[in-house]
C-alpha cells in the first residue's frame, strides 16, 4: 500500500537524520544554523503527519523560529567578538590545541573517537532492536484522559492534559522559562544602541503590517486552544515573534519600555498561575483542583496570562541580556574584563 | 644478755631504731639548715644498733604488716653476733672518719652515703623476712657506691662503675632467687618458714652467685681489689669488715637446713672456698699497694668462711653449729681486717718518721697475727670453732681440709707480712695534728680484736682449751713458718721487686672482662638496631608516593575532562549496565 | 485543615512565590530571601510533626488520581531530605546575607556584587523550591522538570561569580546537565512507551523484565550518574563547585548533588529493586570505590582549598554508591538508615566546610592551602568550624558519618562481603589525610598572619559553626531522624524481600 | 538516669565543662582559667572518691543511652575503671599545676588548656566505658583531642611529629573499628563486666575470633606502643613537657594498654583466651617490646626520647602481666599500670624542669646538674630507681608480683625477661644518675628562669616531688588498706573469683 | 516496516547523530546544536509512541510532555548561547579547553 502519503513518510523519515548529519558535518557555522532551522520546519511537518497539531505549531514557532533566531544572534555576537576566529573557522582547520603536544594529541584523539563510534553503533543497534521488539503501548493514558475529559472543562485533550490533569508540570515549566530569562539577565546586559539607526523602509512597513496581525493571531490561538490545536505556548510563541520583529526594527518604543514593567510582564504568567493554583486549595480542594465546573474559565484565564508572559520572556531571551541602565551613560564595567556584549538582534 | 622481758612495742622501737636512726641523721644532713648538728651526731649513729645487739631480745620476730608488703624484724643468735661486730665496726669507722675527713670539703656527702649504707647494713641483719632483707641489701649495695667514688678520681669512677655493674647483676640474680624461694615455700616470706631445696640447682646457683658477688666468691670478686684502694680508709674498713659479710649472712639465711640434701652443694662451697683462699693470696703477693693486698686477704679469708658454710651444708644436722662458727669467724675477721685498714689510715695520717713508731708496729701486727690464727688470739678461737665443724665432715673431705687449713694460715701470714711491709708513711701535708679521735677509735678496735671473742659468752670452746699443747702447736707453726718465708722473700727480692707496678693489675678478672667488652664493641648488638623508630611510617609512605605520581594523576584528571572520553564512558556505562541487567544473555 | 499535605504544598509554593517576588522587588531581595528561608524551615518542621503523627500519604495534585495526575508521595525518606534541605538552606541563606552585605560593603565593587545579590536570591529560591518538589514528587516526568530547574539554576548560580574560570565551569556544567537530562528524558520516554504510566508506585507494580525496560533503566541511571558526578563522570564537579561564590558552592556540594542521588536511591532501592540483578549493584559499588580513592588522591594533590573540598565531595559521593550494594545485601533496614545518615551529615558538613572556606578566602584574600598558616589567630571560629566539619567528614565519633560508617561496616561484615566495609575504612583514612593537611595549617601554625582588615560578620562564622556542630551531633541524635524512616519506610522492605529469589 | 548514672556523667562533665568554658574565655584571662582547671580537677577527684567508696561497699553504678537499636552508649563503674580513672585524675591535677607553671609566658594557652581538659574527659571516658562501642568512641576521640596538644608548639618538627602520630593512631583506630564491628556482627553488642559472652559463639567462629583478637591487639597496640607500632611515641616527644608527661606517660599510652586489659579480661575472658592459646603470642610480643624498648633507650642521647623508649618497654610489662594467665601476674600487671604512671610522670616532670630552667635536653649535658637542681634530681633519682625496680619503690612491687605470677604458671622465661630488662633499665638510668650526682659540671647551661629561693618556679618543683613521694610511699606501704596494690587485689579477686 | 517504526528509527538516528556531534565537535555552538538534535530525536520517539492506529485513539500525554520538552530545551539553549558568548569573550576561544592566550592571564586549570 505504497500510497503517496506512505512514500512521503519514508522520504521525511530519511530526510531528518540526513539533514542532522549534514548540519553537524558542515564546516561553516552559518550554514549549520540555517540547516538547523530547516530541520525544525521538517520536524513540524513530521508532527503534522503524526497527528500532533499542537506540537507542530509549537515546533514551528519555538523550535524552528525562535531557536533559530537565537542561534543567529549568538553567531552575530561571536563573529563580532572574534573577527580573526572567523577566518580560522573558514579555513576549516581544526584549531591547534597547545595544551597537549601535537603528536600526542594525534594519537589520543582518534582512539577515543573510534571507541565512541563503535559504542554508538552498538548502542543504536541495541536500542533499535529493543524498540522493535516491544509493541506500542496501546494508547497509554489516552483512554484515561478521554474518560476524564468531561470534568476537564476543555475540549482539546492536549490542553486538558497540559493545564488540568498535569497542570503542575506546566507550572514548573513556566518556572523553567522564567529561570532562563533570569539566567540570561544575570549573565549579560544589552548594550545601549546609538539613537540614529533607523530601520530600512522594507523592514519598517513589514513591522507596521505584521505586528498587529501577529497579535490578533496570538489571541486567536490562545482562544482556540481550548477546543482545537493551539494554546498558551503557541500563542506566546507568535507574540514572541512579534517582539523579535520589533527588536529587529529597533523601534524606539521597545527601547523605552520601563524596566519595572518588563519585570512584571515576565513574572505575570507564573505568578498568576501559582496564585490560582493556591486559590483552588482555598475552596477545600487539592492544589490546582479547579472548583466545580468553572475549570474552563480558569484555564482560559491562566492561558492568557501565561501566553503574555511567554511572549515577553522569549523576546527577552532573544534580546540576550537585561535592559541597559536607562540613564547611566554606557560604561560597561559590569561584566569582567572583556568588551561589552554587542547589542543583539540588529539585523 | 637476753632482753625479751621488754615490752613488744618497745622492742619494735629499739630494733627499728637500728636502721632508722642513721636514716634520720642522713636526711638531717641533706637539709642545709641542720647540717652541722647532723654531722656531729653522724658518727654516733650506730649506737642504738650496738645497744640493740647487746641488750636486744633474742629469738623473737616481730611482724610489721604495713611496712613494704609485710616485713618481719627480729634478732636471733647469728643476727645478734653479726649486729654486734657490724655496729661496733661502723661506730669505730664513724669516729675515725670524722677526723680522717675533717679537711675534706665533700665530707657531708660522704657521711650521707656512709649513713645510708650503715642503715642498709643494720636493716638486712635485723630483717627476718625475705623482702626486708632484699630491701636493705640493695640499699646498702647502692649506697656503698657513693663511698667508693668519694674522691672522684678516674680510677675511683672506673672502680665504681665495675662495682655498680656487678651489684646490679647481683641484685637481679637475688631477685630471681627470692622469687623461687617464695614460690617453693608456698608464698611464705619469713626466714624461719622458707624451705630451699638443695635439689633445685638453679636456685642454689643463683644464691651462690648473688651473694658471692658481695662476698667476693671467685669469679665475681673483681670489684673488691679495685674498690678498696680508691675508697677513703673508713669506707674501705667498713666495706671489707662489715659489708662483704652481708653476702655470708645471705647464704646463712637463705639456706636453712634441708635433710634430703645431696652433698654436691657442700662440696661445691668447699672447693670454691679453698680456691678463693689460695687465689687471693697468690694474686695478693704480686700487688704493690697495701690496701689492695688487704683486699685480697679479705677475699682469701672469705674463702675460708665459705669453706665453713660448705661443711655446714655437707652435714645438715651440724648446720646451727656451723652458722655460729661462721658468725664468730666473721666477727673475728671483721674486727681484725677493720683495724688493719684503720691502721693504714693512721699510718698515712700520723706516721711522720722514717721508721714505724712502736705503737703503729703493735697496732698493725696484733690484728695481723690474730688473722693468721696465732694461739691466744681471737683467730685461734675462730679457727678452733672451724675445726670442730670440719671434724664432722664425711671422710674424703675431712682429710683434705685438715691438710689445707694450716697451709691457709701460712699463706695468710705470708700475705699480711707483705702487706704490712708495704704500708708507707704520711707524705708531706696530709698529716693532721688533732687526730686523737682516730687513735682512740683505732685503739678501741684493737682492744675489741683482742678481747671480744674471749668475752663472747656464746663461744662453744672453753677458754682452757686454747692452752692445750696440741692447739698451741697447731696455731704456732703455720704463723712462724709464714713469717720466716716472708722475711726470706723480703731480703731475697729486695725492695726492687715489689716496688714497681704490680705484676698482675689489680682486679685481675676485670681486665679479662674489659678485654671481652672491647672485643664485643665493633659488632655490638646496637648496630643491629640502627636508628630506631625509622620504620615504615604510613604518612611518609603515602606522601612521597603521591609526589612521584603527581604528574600522572593530574594528567589522568585532564584526560577525563575531554569530551571524547566523557562520551565513551557515557556510552560504555549504558551498554555495561544493560549487559549486567540482562545478566549476560544479550538479545542476539 | 492544615495537615502534612498542606505543608508539603507550602514547601513547594512558598519558595517559588518568593522567587518571583524577589525578582520583581530586587532591592529587598535579601530580606525576602531570608523570610522565604524562615517560612520554608517552618513548613518543613510542621510537615515533619504532622508526618510523625499521621504517617506516609499520597497527595493528588489537581485532584486527579495516580496514573493520570501527578502525585506527591510523602514518606520517611522524602521528609528527612526535605528537612535536611530546609536546615542547610536556612543556614546557607543566613551566610549568604552576611556574605553579600560584606562584599557590597567593600567599596569599588558595589555594582557587581549588588547585581550578584539581586540575582542570587531569586535563582536560589527557585532551586530550593525545585529541590523540595523533587523530593516530594512521585511522577517520573515531573521529576524530570524539577531536575531541569535544579540543573539550570545551578549553572546560573555558578556563572554568577563572573570569573572566567567560573563561566567556563558553568558552560561545562550546562553541557553535562543537558546530556544527563536528555538521556533521562529518553529513559522516561521508553518507560512510558512500554508501560504507559509515569507514576513511580504504579510503575513499581507493573515492572517485568523486558529488553526495552533494561535499556530505559540504563539510560535513566547513566543520566543520573552524570548529574551526581560518580567517579568516571565527575570531571565537571570540582571546577564548578570550586570557582562559584562561597554560598553557591555550599548549595551545590551540599544539596544539588544529593537530588540526583535521591533519584538513584528511588530507582535502585525502591522501584526496580525486585528485578535488578546483584551484579549491577556491584558495578555501582566498584565505581563508588573508585570515586573514594580517586577523589581522595586528587584532594591530597590540590593546592587550593576550595578545589580540595570539591574533590572531597567526589570522594564522599563514592561512599554513598558503596552503600547501594549493601542496601541490597542487607535484610534489615540498617543500610538504609546508614545511607540517609551519610547523606544528611555530608550535606551539613560539606556546606559548613565551604562556608568556612568562603570566610577564610575573604579574610586571607587567597585560598592557597600552604599559605593559610596562622589564620587561626584572625578567624578562630571559622577555622574551628572547618575542623569540626572535617571531623564529621572523616567519620569520627560522635558524628553522623561515624554511625553511618559503623552500620555499613556491620552490614558488609554480616553479609560476608567484607571488602565494602574495608573500602569505607580506607576511605575515611584518606579523608583524614586531606582534612588534617588543612587542619594542621589552620589549627597549629604560629605565624603572624597578615590579612585584609575588613572583619567577617559574625552571622557568617556562626552559621558555619552551627551547621558543623549539627553534623557532628547527628550521630548522637541518630535515633530520632531514623525513627522517621521506620515510620514511613519508602517501600515495604520485607515484602520486596520475599519476591526476590 | 539513676543516682549512680548521674554520678558517672558528672565525673565526665567535671572536666568537659571547664574545658569548654576555657575555650570561651579570652586568651589573657589566666587566673580564671587556672581556677577552672584546678576546681574541675578537685571536683572530679571528689566524685571519684565517692565512686570508690560506693564500689567498695559493693554498689554498682551504670548508665546506658541508646543511640540506635544496635548501638548503645554505656558507662559503668567496675573496680578496674575506678583504678584507671583515679590514676588519671590524680595525675591530671598535678600536671595541670605543672602546666600552669611550665607555660608561664608561652602563647595560646587557651587552646592548650581547653584541649587538655577535654583530653582527660576522654581518658576517664575510656576508663568508665561500659561496652565495646563506647570504648571505641572515646578511643577514637582521644586521637582527635591529643593531636592539637602534640603539635602545640607549631614548629616544623611538631607538625611532622603530629603527622606521624596521626598516621599511626588513625590506622590503629581503623583496624580497631573493623574488629569491633566484626565482633558485634558475630556476638552482638559486647558489654564489659558481665561474664564473657564469646564462649557461646566460639564453637562456630573459632578462627574468626582469633583473627579479631589480633586485630584488637594491632589496633590497641598502636597506642600501647607495642614494638612494631611504637614509631610515633619517640617522635611525639616534641610536645611540651606537660603533654608528654600526662599523655605519653598516662593518658594515651595507658588507654591502649587498658584496652588490651579489657579485651583479654572482659571481652574474651582469661580462660577462653588461654583456651584459644592467644596469650602466648601476646606475651612474646610484649617481651620483644620490653627488650627492644630498653635497647633503643640505651642509644638515645636525648633525655625525653630515652624516657619514651623506656615507656615503651615498661608498658609491655602490663601487657606481659595480663598475658601470663594467672591472678598473681594479673595483679603485677595492673598494679604496674598505676606505678609506672607515677614513676614515669615524675621522670617527665623532671625532664621538663631541666629543659625549662636550664635548657638541658641531652643527657650528655647533664653532668653535675644535681648540684644546680638537687630537688629535681632527687625526684628524678627516685623515679629512675623505681623504674629499675629498686626495692622500696613502686617498681619493685609490680616486678615482684609479675615474677611470682610467672613462676606460679611455670614460665621461667618471663622471669628471665624481667631480669634482663632490670639490668637494661639500670644500664640506661644509672649513668644519668651517676653523671648528675657524681660527675663535675662540664658544659654551661642557659639560665632561663631566675629563681630566688628554690631552684626553679615552685609550680614546676612541687608536682615532681609529690609524685616522687607517692612512688616511695606506694612502694613502702604496699600492703596498707588504701594502697593501689590492695585495690588491684580487689579487682583481681573479683575477676578470678575467690 | 510500517511508517511508525521508520519514524522511531529516524528519531533514534537523530539522537545518535546528536550524541556523536556533542562528543566530536569542538566548537561550543555546534555542541548546543547537537544537544537540540538529541532532544528532537527523543521527542520524535515519544510522539511516535503516542500516535495510535485506527482503532486506538491518540494519547495526548506525550504531546504535553513534548511541548514542555520543547519549552525547556529552548530555555536551556538560550542560557547556553549567552554562556558561549561570555566564554568566547573572556577566553577568546569558543572551545571548551583553554589555549594559552597571548599575555592575558595564565591557563585556568578549570
Amino acid at each position: 500500500m505504497m500510497d503517496v502519503m506512505g512514500f512521503f513518510d519514508i522520504v521525511l523519515a530519511l530526510a531528518l537524520p540526513w539533514l542532522g548529519w549534514r548540519l553537524l558535518a558542515s564546516s561553516d557555522l552559518f550554514r549549520a544554523v540555517v540547516l538547523f532551522i530547516s530541520l525544525g520546519l521538517l520536524m513540524s511537518l513530521t508532527w503534522v503527519r503524526l497527528q500532533a497539531p499542537d506540537v507542530a505549531l509549537a515546533e514551528a514557532a519555538i523550535g524552528a523560529g525562535l531557536t533559530g533566531a537565537l542561534f543567529l544572534s549568538a553567531l552575530r555576537r561571536l563573529e563580532r567578538l572574534s573577527e580573526s576566529e572567523r577566518r580560522l573557522e573558514h579555513a576549516g582547520k581544526r584549531e591547534e590545541d597547545e595544551t597537549i603536544p601535537p603528536e600526542k594529541r594525534r594519537r589520543a584523539k582518534p582512539v577515543a573517537y573510534v571507541l565512541s563510534l563503535f559504542l554508538l553503533v552498538v548502542f543504536v543497534l541495541l536500542l533499535g532492536w529493543s524498540l522493535g521488539q516491544t509493541p506500542g503501548a496501546k494508547g497509554g493514558l489516552g483512554p484515561a484522559v478521554a474518560g476524564q475529559m468531561g470534568q476537564s472543562g476543555v475540549q482539546s485533550q492536549v490542553t486538558a492534559v497540559l493545564l488540568n490533569f498535569r497542570g503542575y508540570d506546566t507550572l514548573l515549566e513556566m518556572m523553567v522559562l522564567f529561570l532562563a530569562a533570569l539566567g540570561v539577565w544575570s549573565l549579560t546586559r544589552v548594550r545601549q544602541t546609538q539613537q540614529g539607526e533607523v530601520p530600512g523602509p522594507v523592514l519598517a512597513t513589514l513591522v507596521r503590517l505584521l505586528v498587529p496581525l501577529m497579535i490578533i493571531v496570538a489571541g486567536y490561538l490562545v482562544w482556540i486552544g481550548s477546543s482545537r490545536a493551539g494554546g498558551a505556548f503557541q500563542g506566546g510563541a507568535v507574540l514572541a515573534a512579534a517582539g523579535v520583529l520589533l527588536l529587529l526594527a529597533n523601534v524606539t518604543v521597545v527601547r523605552q519600555v520601563p524596566a519595572g514593567l518588563l519585570r512584571w510582564a515576565l513574572v505575570l504568567g507564573p505568578l498568576l498561575f501559582l496564585l490560582t493554583a493556591v486559590a483552588c486549595m482555598g475552596g477545600g480542594g487539592n492544589l490546582l483542583e479547579y472548583p466545580g465546573q468553572s475549570a474552563g474559565v480558569w484555564i482560559l484565564f491562566i492561558e492568557s496570562a501565561t501566553a503574555v508572559s511567554i511572549g515577553v520572556t522569549l523576546a527577552a531571551l532573544y534580546a540576550g541580556g537585561r535592559p541597559p541602565a536607562p540613564s547611566a551613560p554606557e560604561k560597561d564595567n559590569e561584566e569582567g574584563p572583556g568588551s561589552g556584549v554587542d547589542k543583539g538582534g540588529k539585523a | 644478755m637476753t632482753g625479751n622481758h621488754v615490752l613488744p612495742e618497745l622492742q619494735i622501737l629499739l630494733l627499728s631504731l637500728g636502721p632508722g636512726f642513721p636514716l634520720v641523721i642522713a636526711l638531717g644532713l641533706m637539709v642545709p639548715s641542720c647540717r652541722r648538728l647532723a654531722f656531729l651526731m653522724a658518727s654516733w649513729a650506730p649506737l642504738p644498733a650496738l645497744l640493740a645487739s647487746l641488750y636486744g631480745p633474742s629469738a623473737i620476730a616481730v611482724e610489721v604488716p604495713w611496712f613494704f608488703m609485710g616485713s618481719l624484724i627480729g634478732l636471733d643468735r647469728t643476727g645478734q653476733i653479726f649486729l654486734f661486730f657490724t655496729s661496733l665496726l661502723w661506730l669505730v669507722a664513724g669516729i675515725f672518719g670524722r677526723d680522717y675527713l675533717a679537711a675534706d670539703e665533700k665530707k657531708y656527702r660522704f657521711f650521707g652515703y656512709f649513713l645510708f649504707t650503715m642503715s642498709g647494713n643494720f636493716g638486712l641483719i635485723l630483717s627476718q623476712g625475705v623482702l626486708g632483707f632484699y630491701l636493705f641489701f640493695s640499699l646498702m649495695s647502692f649506697a656503698a657506691y657513693g663511698l667508693i667514688i668519694h674522691h672522684g678520681t678516674r680510677e675511683a669512677m672506673r672502680a665504681g662503675r665495675i662495682y655498680l655493674v656487678l651489684t646490679v647483676i647481683g641484685e637481679v640474680l637475688l631477685f630471681i632467687a627470692m622469687l623461687i624461694v617464695t614460690r617453693d615455700s608456698g608464698g611464705e616470706m619469713a626466714f624461719s618458714a622458707i624451705k630451699t631445696s638443695r635439689a633445685d640447682t638453679l636456685l642454689m646457683l643463683l644464691l651462690f652467685l648473688g651473694f658471692g658477688i658481695k662476698a667476693g666468691a671467685l669469679p665475681l670478686h673483681g670489684w673488691l681489689p679495685l674498690a678498696h684502694p680508691v675508697a677513703p680508709v673508713p669506707a674501705s674498713a667498713v666495706l671489707s669488715g662489715a659489708m662483704i659479710k652481708a653476702g655470708l649472712l645471705g647464704w646463712l639465711r637463705f639456706m636453712p637446713p634441708d635433710q634430703a640434701a645431696t652433698p654436691f652443694w657442700g662440696v661445691f662451697f668447699l672447693v670454691a672456698g679453698f680456691a678463693a683462699a689460695f687465689y687471693g693470696v697468690v694474686i695478693g703477693l704480686t700487688q704493690v699497694d697495701a690496701k689492695t693486698v688487704l683486699a685480697y686477704s679479705s677475699i682469701s679469708q672469705m674463702g675460708l668462711m665459705t669453706v665453713i658454710v660448705g661443711s655446714g651444708l655437707l652435714v645438715p644436722e651440724q648446720w646451727p653449729q656451723a652458722t655460729t662458727a661462721v658468725s664468730l669467724y666473721a666477727m673475728h675477721h671483721g674486727l681484725a681486717k677493720g683495724s688493719l685498714f684503720l691502721g693504714v689510715g693512721v699510718a698515712k695520717k700520723k706516721w711522720t718518721g722514717a721508721k714505724k713508731p712502736w705503737w703503729l708496729w703493735v697496732g698493725l701486727w696484733l690484728p695481723a697475727l690474730a688473722l693468721a690464727g696465732l694461739p691466744l688470739t681471737s683467730g685461734a678461737i675462730a679457727k678452733y670453732g672451724m675445726k670442730e665443724i670440719i671434724a664432722q665432715v664425711p671422710e674424703p673431705w675431712h682429710g683434705l681440709t685438715s691438710l689445707l687449713l694450716p697451709l691457709c694460715a701460712l699463706a695468710t701470714m705470708l700475705l699480711l707480712c707483705h702487706g704490712i711491709s708495704l704500708i708507707r708513711p704520711a707524705t708531706g701535708r696530709t698529716t693532721i695534728e688533732q687526730g686523737q679521735g682516730m687513735l682512740v677509735s683505732w685503739a678501741v678496735n684493737l682492744a675489741a680484736v683482742a678481747a671480744v671473742l674471749w668475752l663472747w659468752s656464746g663461744s662453744s670452746m672453753p677458754a682452757g682449751q686454747t692452752f692445750a699443747p696440741a692447739s698451741l702447736w697447731n696455731g704456732l707453726w703455720p704463723a712462724g713458718l709464714g713469717a720466716l718465708v716472708a722475711i726470706a722473700l723480703g731480703r731475697l727480692g729486695g725492695r726492687g721487686v715489689y716496688q714497681q707496678k704490680a705484676l698482675i693489675p689489680a682486679g685481675d678478672v676485670m681486665v679479662v672482662a674489659q678485654w671481652l667488652g672491647e672485643l664485643m664493641k665493633p659488632w655490638a648488638c646496637f648496630q643491629f638496631f640502627g636508628k630506631s623508630g625509622k620504620g615504615f611510617s604510613l604518612a611518609a609512605g603515602t606522601d612521597e608516593w603521591l609526589r612521584r605520581r603527581e604528574a600522572q594523576l593530574k594528567k589522568g584528571e585532564k584526560i577525563l575532562q575531554r569530551w571524547a572520553v566523557v562520551g565513551t564512558i557515557f556510552l560504555a556505562m549504558i551498554i555495561s549496565l544493560v549487559y549486567l541487567f540482562t545478566a549476560g544473555n544479550f538479545p542476539w | 485543615m492544615p495537615d502534612t499535605a498542606f505543608w508539603a504544598v507550602c514547601l513547594v509554593v512558598v519558595p517559588l512565590f518568593f522567587a518571583l517576588i524577589c525578582f520583581v522587588r530586587s532591592d529587598q531581595a535579601a530580606v525576602l530571601g531570608l523570610l522565604a528561608a524562615g517560612l520554608n524551615a517552618l513548613a518543613a518542621l510542621a510537615m515533619t510533626v504532622f508526618f510523625v503523627r499521621s504517617g506516609p500519604l499520597r497527595y493528588a495534585i489537581g485532584g486527579w488520581q495516580a496514573p493520570l495526575g501527578i502525585n506527591f508521595s510523602i514518606d520517611g525518606l522524602s521528609v528527612l531530605l526535605v528537612a535536611m534541605t530546609a536546615v542547610t538552606g536556612l543556614s546557607v541563606s543566613m551566610y549568604a546575607r552576611g556574605y553579600f552585605s560584606l562584599r557590597i560593603g567593600s567599596a569599588g565593587e558595589i555594582n557587581r556584587h549588588g547585581h550578584q545579590r539581586a540575582f542570587f536570591w531569586p535563582v536560589w529560591l527557585l532551586l530550593w523550591g525545585a529541590l523540595n518538589g523533587l523530593f516530594l514528587s512521585a511522577d517520573l516526568f515531573n521529576v524530570y522538570v524539577t531536575l531541569e530547574i535544579i540543573g539550570l539554576s545551578a549553572v546560573v548560580l555558578t556563572a554568577l561569580s563572573g570569573k572566567p574560570a567560573a563561566r567556563l565551569a558553568a558552560m561545562r556544567y550546562l553541557l553535562v546537565s543537558l546530556l544527563g537530562s536528555c538521556s533521562y528524558l529518553f529513559g522516561v520516554a521508553l518507560l512510558y512507551r512500554s508501560y504507559g504510566i509515569l507514576d513511580m508506585a504504579a510503575l513499581a507494580r507493573l515492572i517485568s523484565p523486558a529488553p526495552l525496560m533494561w535499556a530505559s533503566l540504563a539510560l535513566l541511571t547513566t543520566g543520573l550518574l552524570l548529574k551526581t558526578a560518580l567517579f568516571p563522570l565527575h570531571f565537571w564537579l570540582p571546577p564548578a563547585h570550586a570557582n562559584a561564590l562561597a554560598p553557591v558552592s555550599a548549595i551545590l556540594s551540599g544539596l544539588v548533588v544529593k537530588a540526583s542521588f535521591y533519584l538513584m536511591l528511588r530507582l535502585w532501592g525502591d522501584i526496580f529493586a525486585q528485578v535488578l540483578p546483584f551484579a549491577a549493584y556491584v558495578l555501582l559499588g566498584v565505581l563508588g570505590c573508585g570515586a573514594v580513592l580517586w577523589g581522595a588522591v586528587q584532594a591530597l594533590l590540590q593546592k587550593r582549598l576550595k578545589m580540595l573540598i570539591a574533590y572531597s565531595t567526589v570522594a564522599q559521593l563514592g561512599y554513598l554508591f558503596i552503600a547501594l550494594p549493601l542496601i541490597r545485601l542487607d535484610p534489615g533496614s540498617s543500610a538504609w538508615e546508614a545511607v540517609i545518615l551519610l547523606i544528611m551529615s555530608h550535606a551539613c558538613a560539606k556546606s559548613a566546610m565551604f562556608m568556612a572556606a568562603g570566610s577564610i578566602f575573604l579574610k586571607a584574600g587567597h585560598d592557597r592551602i600552604d599559605d593559610l598558616a596562622g589564620i587561626k589567630e584572625v578567624l578562630p571560629i571559622s577555622s574551628f568550624a572547618f575542623v569540626l566539619a572535617g571531623v564529621s567528614l572523616m567519620g569520627f565519633p560522635p558524628s553522623g558519618g561515624f554511625v553511618g560508617k559503623w552500620l555499613l561496616l556491620g552490614v558488609s561484615l554480616a553479609g560476608g562481603e567484607w571488602w565494602w566495609g574495608v573500602m569505607l575504612v580506607i576511605g575515611s583514612l584518606l579523608a583524614a589525610g586531606y582534612v588534617y593537611r588543612v587542619a594542621s595549617r589552620l589549627l597549629v601554625f604560629k605565624v603572624t598572619f597578615f590579612s585584609r582588615r575588613q572583619s567577617i560578620p559574625p552571622v557568617m562564622e556562626w552559621s558555619a559553626v552551627l551547621l558543623a556542630l549539627l553534623a557532628l551531633l547527628l550521630g548522637l541524635l541518630a535515633g530520632y531522624p531514623l525513627g522517621l524512616l521506620e515510620a514511613g519506610s519508602p517501600f515495604p522492605l520485607h515484602a520486596c524481600r520475599e519476591v526476590m529469589p | 538516669m539513676n543516682w549512680g548514672g548521674l554520678l558517672l556523667v558528672m565525673i565526665l562533665l567535671s572536666s568537659l565543662v571547664p574545658g569548654l568554658i576555657i575555650f570561651a574565655l579570652p586568651e589573657k584571662s589566666n587566673r580564671p582559667r587556672t581556677f577552672l582547671n584546678l576546681g574541675g580537677a578537685f571536683l572530679k577527684l571528689l566524685l571519684i572518691l565517692v565512686m570508690i567508696i560506693g564500689i567498695y561497699k559493693g554498689r554498682h553504678f551504670a548508665v546506658r543511652w541508646q543511640l540506635l537499636p544496635g548501638i548503645e552508649l554505656a558507662l559503668n563503674s567496675d573496680p578496674l575503671a575506678a583504678l584507671f580513672s583515679t590514676l588519671s585524675t590524680v595525675l591530671w591535677l598535678l600536671t595541670t599545676l605543672y602546666a600552669v607553671g611550665y607555660l608561664e609566658q608561652s602563647p595560646n594557652r587557651r587552646q592548650f588548656f581547653g584541649y587538655f581538659s577535654i583530653c582527660v574527659t576522654v581518658t576517664v571516658g575510656i576508663a568508665l566505658a561500659g561496652n565495646l562501642i563506647t570504648f571505641l568512641l572515646f578511643y577514637e576521640l582521644l586521637t582527635l583531642t591529643t593531636y592539637p596538644l602534640v603539635t602545640h608548639r607549631g614548629t616544623r618538627e611538631a607538625l611532622a611529629a603530629g603527622r606521624v602520630y596521626l598516621a599511626y593512631t588513625l590506622s590503629g583506630g581503623a583496624v580497631l573499628l573493623v574488629a569491633v564491628a566484626w565482633l558485634q556482627v558475630l556476638a552482638g553488642p559486647v558489654d564489659f563486666g558481665g561474664q564473657p559472652v564469646l564462649a557461646s559463639v566460639a564453637a562456630t567462629h573459632e578462627l574468626q575470633l582469633i583473627v579479631i583478637f589480633f586485630m584488637f591487639i594491632a589496633g590497641l597496640g598502636v597506642k600501647a606502643a607495642l614494638v612494631p607500632l611504637h614509631g610515633w611515641l619517640p617522635r611525639a616527644m616534641v610536645a611540651p613537657a606537660p603533654v608528654s608527661a600526662l599523655l605519653h606517660a598516662v593518658a594515651v599510652v595507658k588507654a591502649g594498654v587498658f584496652g588490651i586489659v579489657r579485651i583479654v579480661h572482659d571481652v574474651y575472658g582469661i580462660g577462653f583466651a588461654a583456651g584459644l592459646n592467644l596469650l602466648l603470642p601476646l606475651s612474646i610480643l610484649a617481651s620483644v617490646s620490653i627488650i627492644y624498648g630498653s635497647l633503643c633507650a640505651l642509644r638515645e642521647d636525648d633525655l625525653k626520647k630515652r624516657l619514651a623508649y623506656s615507656t615503651i618497654s615498661q608498658l609491655s610489662y602490663i601487657v606481659l602481666g595480663v598475658s601470663v594467665a594467672g591472678p598473681l601476674a594479673a595483679i603485677g600487671g595492673l598494679v604496674h599500670l598505676v606505678h609506672q604512671g607515677l614513676m614515669k610522670i615524675t621522670l617527665f616532670f623532671c625532664a621538663g624542669n631541666l629543659a625549662e630552667t636550664l635548657g638541658v635536653h641531652r643527657i650528655s649535658e647533664m653532668n653535675g646538674i644535681a648540684r644546680r637542681m638537687p630537688l629535681t634530681m632527687a625526684a628524678f633519682s627516685v623515679g629512675a630507681l623505681g623504674m629499675i625496680g629498686f626495692p622500696p619503690m613502686a617498681g619493685f612491687v609490680s616486678k615482684w608480683y609479675l615474677g611470682m605470677g610467672a613462676l606460679a604458671t611455670g614460665k621461667m622465661w618471663v622471669v628471665a625477661i624481667l631480669a634482663v630488662s632490670t639490668v637494661l633499665n639500670a644500664a640506661y638510668f644509672l649513668p644519668i644518675l651517676i653523671g648528675a650526682w657524681f660527675k663535675p659540671q662540664e658544659c654551661t647551661w642557659s639560665e632561663q628562669v631566675v629563681a630566688v629561693r628554690l631552684e626553679t618556679r615552685w609550680m614546676l618543683l612541687v608536682p615532681p616531688l609529690v609524685t616522687a613521694f607517692l612512688v616511695v610511699t606506694v612502694g613502702l606501704l604496699a600492703n596498707a588498706q588504701i594502697s593501689p596494690l590492695a585495690w588491684v587485689k580487689l579487682i583481681v579477686g573479683r575477676e578470678f573469683g575467690p | 516496516m510500517n511508517t511508525l517504526f521508520l519514524y522511531t528509527m529516524s528519531g533514534l538516528a537523530l539522537f545518535a547523530i546528536g550524541l556523536h556531534g556533542l562528543i566530536r565537535s569542538s566548537h561550543l555552538l555546534r555542541k548546543i546544536l547537537a544537544a537540540n538534535l538529541m532532544s528532537s530525536g527523543v521527542f520524535l520517539i515519544m510522539i511516535v509512541g503516542a500516535c495510535g492506529t485506527d482503532q486506538v485513539m491518540i494519547d495526548p500525554v506525550p504531546h504535553a510532555m513534548v511541548l514542555t520538552g520543547i519549552v525547556v530545551s529552548v530555555s536551556t539553549t538560550a542560557v547556553a548561547l549567552v554562556l558561549v558568548c561570555l566564554v568566547q569573550e573572556t577566553t577568546n576561544r569558543a572551545l571548551l579547553w583553554q589555549k594559552r592566550k597571548r599575555g592575558q592571564g595564565g591557563r585556568t586549570d578549570a
